[in-house]
C-alpha cells in the first residue's frame, strides 16, 4: 500500500475497510459518502467528511429546527439586517453608515478539561468570526456557569475559567463589557463557556466568506498549523502508518493571544487595503472547514496544495493538517494582482502567510500532497449538505410532577427575624453576591469607548467617537426556569436581555443565541431544545427583532443526567450617543423610586 | 536546609506561546544559534536539615499534583542539590556537577529534544 | 505641539492614548517599533498593553525594538517620555528607569479605580497638578508591582521621584503589592515617568473614572511650549 | 539536536508571590516538609548539532541580556543536555546526573537558599 492514499488509490482499492464508525459517522452517512463521490473515500477525504458532518460541524440533530427562525421573521425585522443567519455572524446597520456584527459561542468542554485554556480559545474563536466579517472586534462578554461554588472541582475550574477568558480577551485589548456567572449543581460535570464578541465596521466594508472568481489566490495565514484537537483522527494514523506511528498529539489547543492581536491589526490593515476579496476564520475543522465552507459559497472550485501548508509538527499526516484546529489562524481569497500588497502587509505584522492554492472554474475542491490528488469532492456535500436528523421529541414526564412543585409549598418568614435571616442568607448566596471577583480580572477600559460595564445590567460601548453612536449588549438566561418551561424559559431570558437593553437607554435591534442542552439523542433533551428555539424565535417577532446567528451546544450532560436547557440570549440594541446611557442602580440621593409594570 | 529542584515543561507537543517569543527575539538580537526555545518552570522547594528519600518522594508527588497540570504539562525532573559546599546554593560548575548526580528524574518522557514543537 | 505613540505589536491602549493627547490639545503622532525615527515629535508616550505578549517578562523584548535604539538616547537627553502600564515596564527593562514590575503580590490581573497621590509636581508629565492631589484613574495589570531593592528605594524618595503613590486599603495594602506603595516614579531630570495606573483612561467624562489624567497630557504640552520659548 | 538548559530564578530578596503561593497550598494538600518555595523559570534553546562551548557561550550572553532581568533575577545556570544516551532527553536519573556535570553556571549568587524572600 503506498504511504499516500491518494484518490487513485482509493478508487482501485474500493473494499479497504475505513473505520468510519470510530470517527462518529453512521453506516447510512459512509454510504452517503460513497455515493456523493463514487468511489471509497481517501483518508484525508474520510478525516474531512467525518468532522465537518459531526454534529458540532452541521448541525444535523438542530437544523430542521431552524426553519422556525425564518418563519418567524417578518419583513420589517429584516429591514436593518444586513447579514442573516448562514454566515460567520449576522451583521446589523445601526445608523449613520455604520454596521454591527455580533455572536455568542461555547467552548464548554473544552473548558471542563483545562479551564483556563478551554476558555481562552473560546474568546479567541468567537473573535475571529467577528474578524472574518470585515469588523474591528470592540468588545466581548462571558456566560459562565459552574457547579456548586464549594465543590473541590468547581474550585479548578472556576479560576481557571476566569483567569482564561481574561487572559485572552484583555491581551487582545477587548474591553470586557458583561456577562453573566451562575452556580448550579447541575453545570457540576458541564460547566458553560459562552462568550460573545461584537465588532463594528463601515457598512461598505462587510466581507464574507466565499471564494469565487477563477485564478483568485487562498492564502492561509497566522500561526503555524500544528496537532491540535485531531485527537479524534488518530484512528486513521493507526490504519495507515503502522511503523513508527505518529507523534502524540496534544488533547488541548492552547491558545496565543498576542498572535491573535497581531492578526486583528494585520486583518484590518488588509481590510483597508482593499486586497481581500474573501475571508474565513479557521476554527472547528480547521482547513476542512475553511476551504470547503470558502469553496462552497463561492461560484466556482478551489485546488489547494497541501504540502504547502507551513507546519509546527513536521510529522503531521496530511489528513491531521486538514483537520488541525491550531489556534490564531485565518484564509483569505485574493486577487492575483493583490497578492504582493497582501504579503507586504502581512510582512509589516510579522504575520506568516503562504499561498497555498487558487479558485478553479470547476466545482470540485481538490487537494493535492506532494502532487497526488488527496481530496476531490463536491465542497457543498462536506459543508453545507451533511446528513439532517429528525429526531424524536418527547415532553418529559417528570415536568408536570416539577411544575406542580410551586411556591405554595415553601415555607414562608413569619418574623421580622426570619424574614432578616432569609435576605441574608439570599446577599450571600453565590448566585446573588458581588461578582467583582471575577469581573475585575477583566480589562474594561481598553478602547477608551466603555460607557458601561460591570457592574451595570447592559455593556455600552461607543462606536463612533464623533457622534457618540454606539450599541448596548446584555446576555441573560435562568436555566431553572428553562428547565420549568423551556419555552417560557427561553422567552424570559429574551425578555431580560431585552429588557437590560432598553433600560440602559438602547434600542433593541438583534438577537444572538447560545443554546447549551443536554444529548439529542434524548427526546426529552430534543422537546426541550425545540421548546426553546419556539420560545425565542415567536418572542423575537413579538418583540420585532431578528435572530441574527448563534450556536448550539449539544451533549452536555453527565451520564443520563441532562444540564438545564440553557438557551443563553445576546441582544443588542442602539443608541445614538451612549454618553446618554442610564446606569442600574440608585446614584442620586433623595432621587424617586419608581416601579414600572405589573 | 536542602533544596529540591523540581523542573516542570510544557508537553513537547503543546504550543509554546512564550518560548515562541522568546524565539523569536533571539536572532533580533545577534543569537542566530538556536533553532527553538521552550519555557518552563523551575521550582524550589526548601525542607529544613538535609533532604531525604522521604521529601524526594514528597517532592514528586507535589509535583505531579500541584506543580505541574498534567493535561498540558511534564515533571521532567525532581532532584536534590547538594548542601555540602554552600548551603544548598547552586552556586558553581563544580558543585552544581555535583548536586546533580543526586538528581532524581521521574518521568521518561521524551522532552527537551528540541523537536520543533509538536 | 506633536506627541508621538509607540506602537508594538501587542500594544492596546496606542489608540486610547492619541486620543487623549488629542482630547488635550496635541497632536498625535503615530511611532512604529520598528522604524528608527522619532519623526521630530516633541514627547513620546509609551502606552499600555502586552508588548510582545509579555510572554518572557513585561517589556523584556520591546526594549530592544528598533525604535528603542532612538528613543533611549533622546529619553536621556531631555526628551519627555511617559511609560503607562506595559510602557513603564520597557523602561524599566531599558534602564531608563529604575527597578522593575512583578507579578501582583494577588497573582490576578486586576482592573479597577485607584486613588493616586501626587508626590512630585515637578515633571514634564505632573505640573499641572497639585502637591499632594489625590486622582482617581484606572489600573489594570497582572504584573504591576514595583520592586527595587532598598538602596534604590531609599535614593528614589530621597531625590522626590516617587511621583506617585497608591491609596491603601483598610489593611494597609496596595492594589498589587508594589514596594512602598510606589505607583510612579521618574528619573533624576523629570523627563522621563513611568506609572502603572492608565491616565489615558480618564479624560473623557463618561468613559472612565473621571477626568483627572488630563493633566499628564496638559502638562506636557506645556512643558514642551516653555522648553521652545526658553530654548 | 542539541538542547541548553537556562535557569533563570528571582533574587532571593525579591518577593515572589507565586512561589508563596504554593507554599501555602502545599500543607493543605498534605506535604508539610517544605518550609518555603521559589518559583522560576527554565528555557530549553535548541541547537542543531551537538551543543559546543560557542553555543554555551551565546546561551550565557542571551540569558544575561534577554532571559533575565538583572534587577529582580539571576541567572543560575546555563548547561548542555548531554546528547549521548538518549537522543538528548532529561530521561532518568543516570544520564540526568551525567549531563549535568556540564553545567557551566554563571553566577555564585547566594540562591535557592528559600530565606524567606524580602
Ligand atoms: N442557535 C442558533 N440560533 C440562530 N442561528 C444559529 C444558531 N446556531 C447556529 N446558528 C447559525 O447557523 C449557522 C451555522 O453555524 P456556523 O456559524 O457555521 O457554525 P460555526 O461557527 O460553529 O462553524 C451560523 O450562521 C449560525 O449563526
Amino acid at each position: 500500500m503506498p504511504s499516500i492514499d491518494s484518490v487513485g488509490h482509493a478508487a482501485a482499492t474500493p473494499d479497504l475497510e475505513q473505520p468510519w464508525a470510530e470517527l462518529g459517522l453512521k453506516d447510512d452517512e459512509y454510504a452517503n459518502i460513497r455515493e456523493i463521490i463514487g468511489r471509497r473515500p481517501t483518508i484525508a477525504e474520510l478525516a474531512m467528511y467525518s468532522v465537518m458532518w459531526s454534529e458540532h460541524c452541521s448541525y444535523k440533530s438542530s437544523k430542521v429546527h431552524f426553519t422556525l427562525w425564518g418563519e418567524n421573521t417578518t419583513d420589517e425585522m429584516r429591514e436593518k439586517l444586513l447579514v442573516g443567519i448562514g454566515e460567520n455572524a449576522g451583521v446589523v446597520d445601526i445608523g449613520d453608515g455604520w454596521a454591527v456584527t455580533f455572536k455568542v459561542e461555547s467552548h464548554n468542554h473544552p473548558s471542563y478539561v483545562e479551564p483556563y485554556q478551554g476558555a481562552a480559545t473560546g474568546v479567541g474563536g468567537i473573535v475571529r468570526d467577528i474578524m472574518s466579517m470585515g469588523a474591528r472586534p470592540i468588545a466581548v462578554m462571558d456566560s459562565l456557569r459552574f457547579g456548586n461554588l464549594s465543590h473541590p472541582d468547581t474550585e479548578r475550574v472556576l479560576p481557571g475559567v476566569v483567569a482564561g477568558v481574561g487572559g485572552y480577551g484583555n491581551c487582545l485589548g477587548l474591553p470586557n463589557i458583561g456577562g453573566e456567572v451562575v452556580f448550579d449543581d447541575c453545570y457540576q460535570g458541564n460547566p458553560l463557556v459562552n462568550a460573545l464578541c461584537v465588532g463594528a465596521m463601515r457598512t461598505e466594508d462587510i466581507h464574507l466568506a466565499k471564494a469565487s472568481g477563477a485564478g483568485n489566490k487562498v492564502i492561509l495565514f497566522g500561526a503555524k498549523t500544528g496537532g491540535d484537537g485531531i485527537g479524534g483522527v488518530s484512528v486513521l494514523a493507526s490504519e495507515t502508518f503502522e511503523e513508527g506511528g505518529p507523534t502524540k498529539r496534544p488533547a488541548v489547543q492552547v491558545g496565543d493571544p498576542f498572535a491573535e492581536k497581531v492578526l486583528i491589526e494585520c486583518c484590518l490593515d488588509l481590510y483597508k487595503a482593499g486586497v481581500v476579496a474573501g475571508i474565513q476564520d479557521l476554527g472547528g475543522a480547521g482547513l476542512s472547514c475553511a476551504t470547503s465552507e470558502l469553496a462552497s459559497n463561492g461560484d466556482g472550485g478551489m485546488r489547494v496544495e497541501l504540502d504547502l501548508v507551513p507546519l509546527r509538527d513536521a510529522s503531521l499526516e496530511p489528513h491531521e493538517i486538514l483537520m488541525s484546529e491550531s489556534q490564531e489562524r485565518m484564509m483569505a481569497i485574493v486577487e492575483p494582482d493583490k497578492v504582493d500588497a497582501f504579503l507586504a502587509i502581512t510582512d509589516r505584522w510579522d504575520v506568516e502567510a503562504t499561498v497555498i492554492g487558487e479558485v478553479t472554474d470547476g466545482d470540485h475542491l481538490v487537494i493535492t500532497w506532494h502532487g497526488d490528488v488527496i481530496v476531490d469532492v463536491p465542497p457543498r456535500s462536506v459543508a453545507h449538505e451533511g446528513p439532517t436528523y429528525h429526531r424524536p421529541l418527547e415532553r418529559p414526564g417528570y415536568l408536570d410532577e416539577l411544575q406542580a412543585n410551586g411556591p405554595e409549598s415553601l415555607t414562608r418568614p413569619e418574623s421580622g427575624e426570619e424574614l432578616r435571616t432569609q435576605l441574608l442568607s439570599m446577599l450571600g448566596s453565590p448566585n446573588l453576591c458581588d461578582k467583582s471577583w471575577v469581573t475585575n480580572q477583566y480589562d474594561r477600559y481598553v478602547m477608551g469607548n466603555t460607557a458601561l460595564a460591570q457592574p451595570d445590567d447592559a455593556g455600552v460601548v461607543r462606536v463612533d467617537e464623533s457622534t457618540g453612536r454606539g450599541v448596548a449588549v446584555a446576555t441573560d438566561c435562568n436555566g431553572r426556569f428553562a428547565q420549568l418551561d423551556p419555552y417560557a424559559g427561553a422567552q424570559l431570558a429574551l425578555a431580560e436581555a431585552y429588557r437590560n437593553v432598553a433600560t440602559a437607554g438602547a434600542e433593541p435591534l438583534a438577537v444572538t443565541d447560545c443554546l447549551n442542552f443536554g444529548s439529542p439523542e434524548d427526546p426529552g433533551v430534543m422537546w426541550q431544545f425545540r421548546e426553546a428555539i419556539r420560545g425565542i424565535a415567536e418572542g423575537c417577532k413579538f418583540l420585532g427583532i431578528p435572530v441574527t446567528g448563534g450556536n448550539v451546544s449539544f451533549y452536555n450532560q453527565t451520564g443520563d443526567v441532562a444540564i438545564h436547557p440553557t438557551p443563553v440570549i445576546g441582544v443588542l440594541g442602539v443608541m445614538e450617543d451612549v454618553a446618554r446611557r442610564n446606569g442600574s442602580g440608585f446614584r442620586t440621593e433623595g432621587a424617586h423610586v419608581y416601579l414600572l409594570g405589573t | 536546609m536542602g533544596s529540591i529542584v523540581v523542573d516542570v515543561m510544557l508537553k513537547p507537543e503543546i504550543l509554546d506561546p512564550q518560548g515562541q517569543a522568546v524565539a523569536g527575539a533571539l536572532p533580533r538580537l545577534g543569537f542566530s544559534s538556536f533553532s527553538d526555545v521552550r519555557q518552563g518552570k523551575r521550582f524550589v522547594l526548601t525542607v529544613d536539615g538535609a533532604v531525604t528519600d522521604e521529601h524526594l518522594a514528597q517532592a514528586r508527588e507535589a509535583a505531579e499534583k500541584l506543580l505541574s497540570n498534567p493535561v498540558i504539562e511534564d515533571v521532567v525532573s525532581v532532584h536534590a542539590l547538594d548542601e555540602g559546599h554552600d548551603g544548598g546554593h547552586d552556586g558553581d560548575a563544580q558543585q552544581v556537577g555535583a548536586a546533580r548526580t543526586q538528581d532524581t528524574a521521574v518521568r521518561t518522557a521524551a522532552h527537551e529534544t528540541g523537536e520543533a514543537d509538536a | 505641539m506633536r506627541v508621538g505613540v509607540v506602537t508594538f505589536p501587542g500594544s492596546l491602549d496606542d489608540r486610547d492614548a492619541a486620543r487623549a493627547v488629542r482630547a488635550c490639545g496635541g497632536e498625535a503622532v503615530s511611532l512604529w517599533h520598528g522604524d528608527d525615527d522619532l519623526h521630530g515629535v516633541d514627547a513620546v508616550i509609551l502606552p499600555g498593553g502586552f508588548s510582545y505578549g509579555d510572554y518572557l517578562r513585561c517589556g523584556a523584548i520591546a526594549r530592544f525594538a528598533p525604535i528603542m535604539d532612538r528613543l533611549v538616547p533622546a529619553a536621556q537627553g531631555g526628551l519627555p517620555v511617559l511609560g503607562i502600564c506595559n510602557g513603564f515596564q520597557v523602561l524599566t527593562e531599558s534602564h531608563l528607569l529604575p527597578g522593575a514590575l512583578i507579578r501582583n503580590d494577588h497573582r490576578k490581573f486586576n482592573c479597577v479605580d485607584v486613588d493616586l497621590a501626587v508626590e512630585n509636581t515637578s515633571t514634564a508629565w505632573t505640573s499641572d497638578y497639585e502637591q499632594g492631589q489625590t486622582i482617581r484613574i484606572v489600573l489594570k495589570n497582572g504584573e504591576g508591582a514595583f520592586v527595587a531593592d532598598n538602596d534604590t528605594l531609599d535614593r528614589l524618595e530621597g531625590e522626590g521621584r516617587v511621583v506617585f503613590r497608591y491609596g491603601v486599603d483598610e489593611h494597609g495594602r496596595n492594589p498589587n503589592g508594589s514596594y512602598r506603595n510606589i505607583a510612579g516614579i521618574t528619573n533624576e531630570r523629570g523627563n522621563i515617568v513611568g506609572l502603572m495606573p492608565h491616565p489615558e483612561h480618564a479624560v473623557e467624562a463618561g468613559y472612565g473614572p473621571s477626568t483627572d489624567g488630563r493633566g499628564f497630557f496638559t502638562s506636557v504640552l506645556k512643558h514642551t511650549v516653555e522648553s521652545a520659548a526658553t530654548a
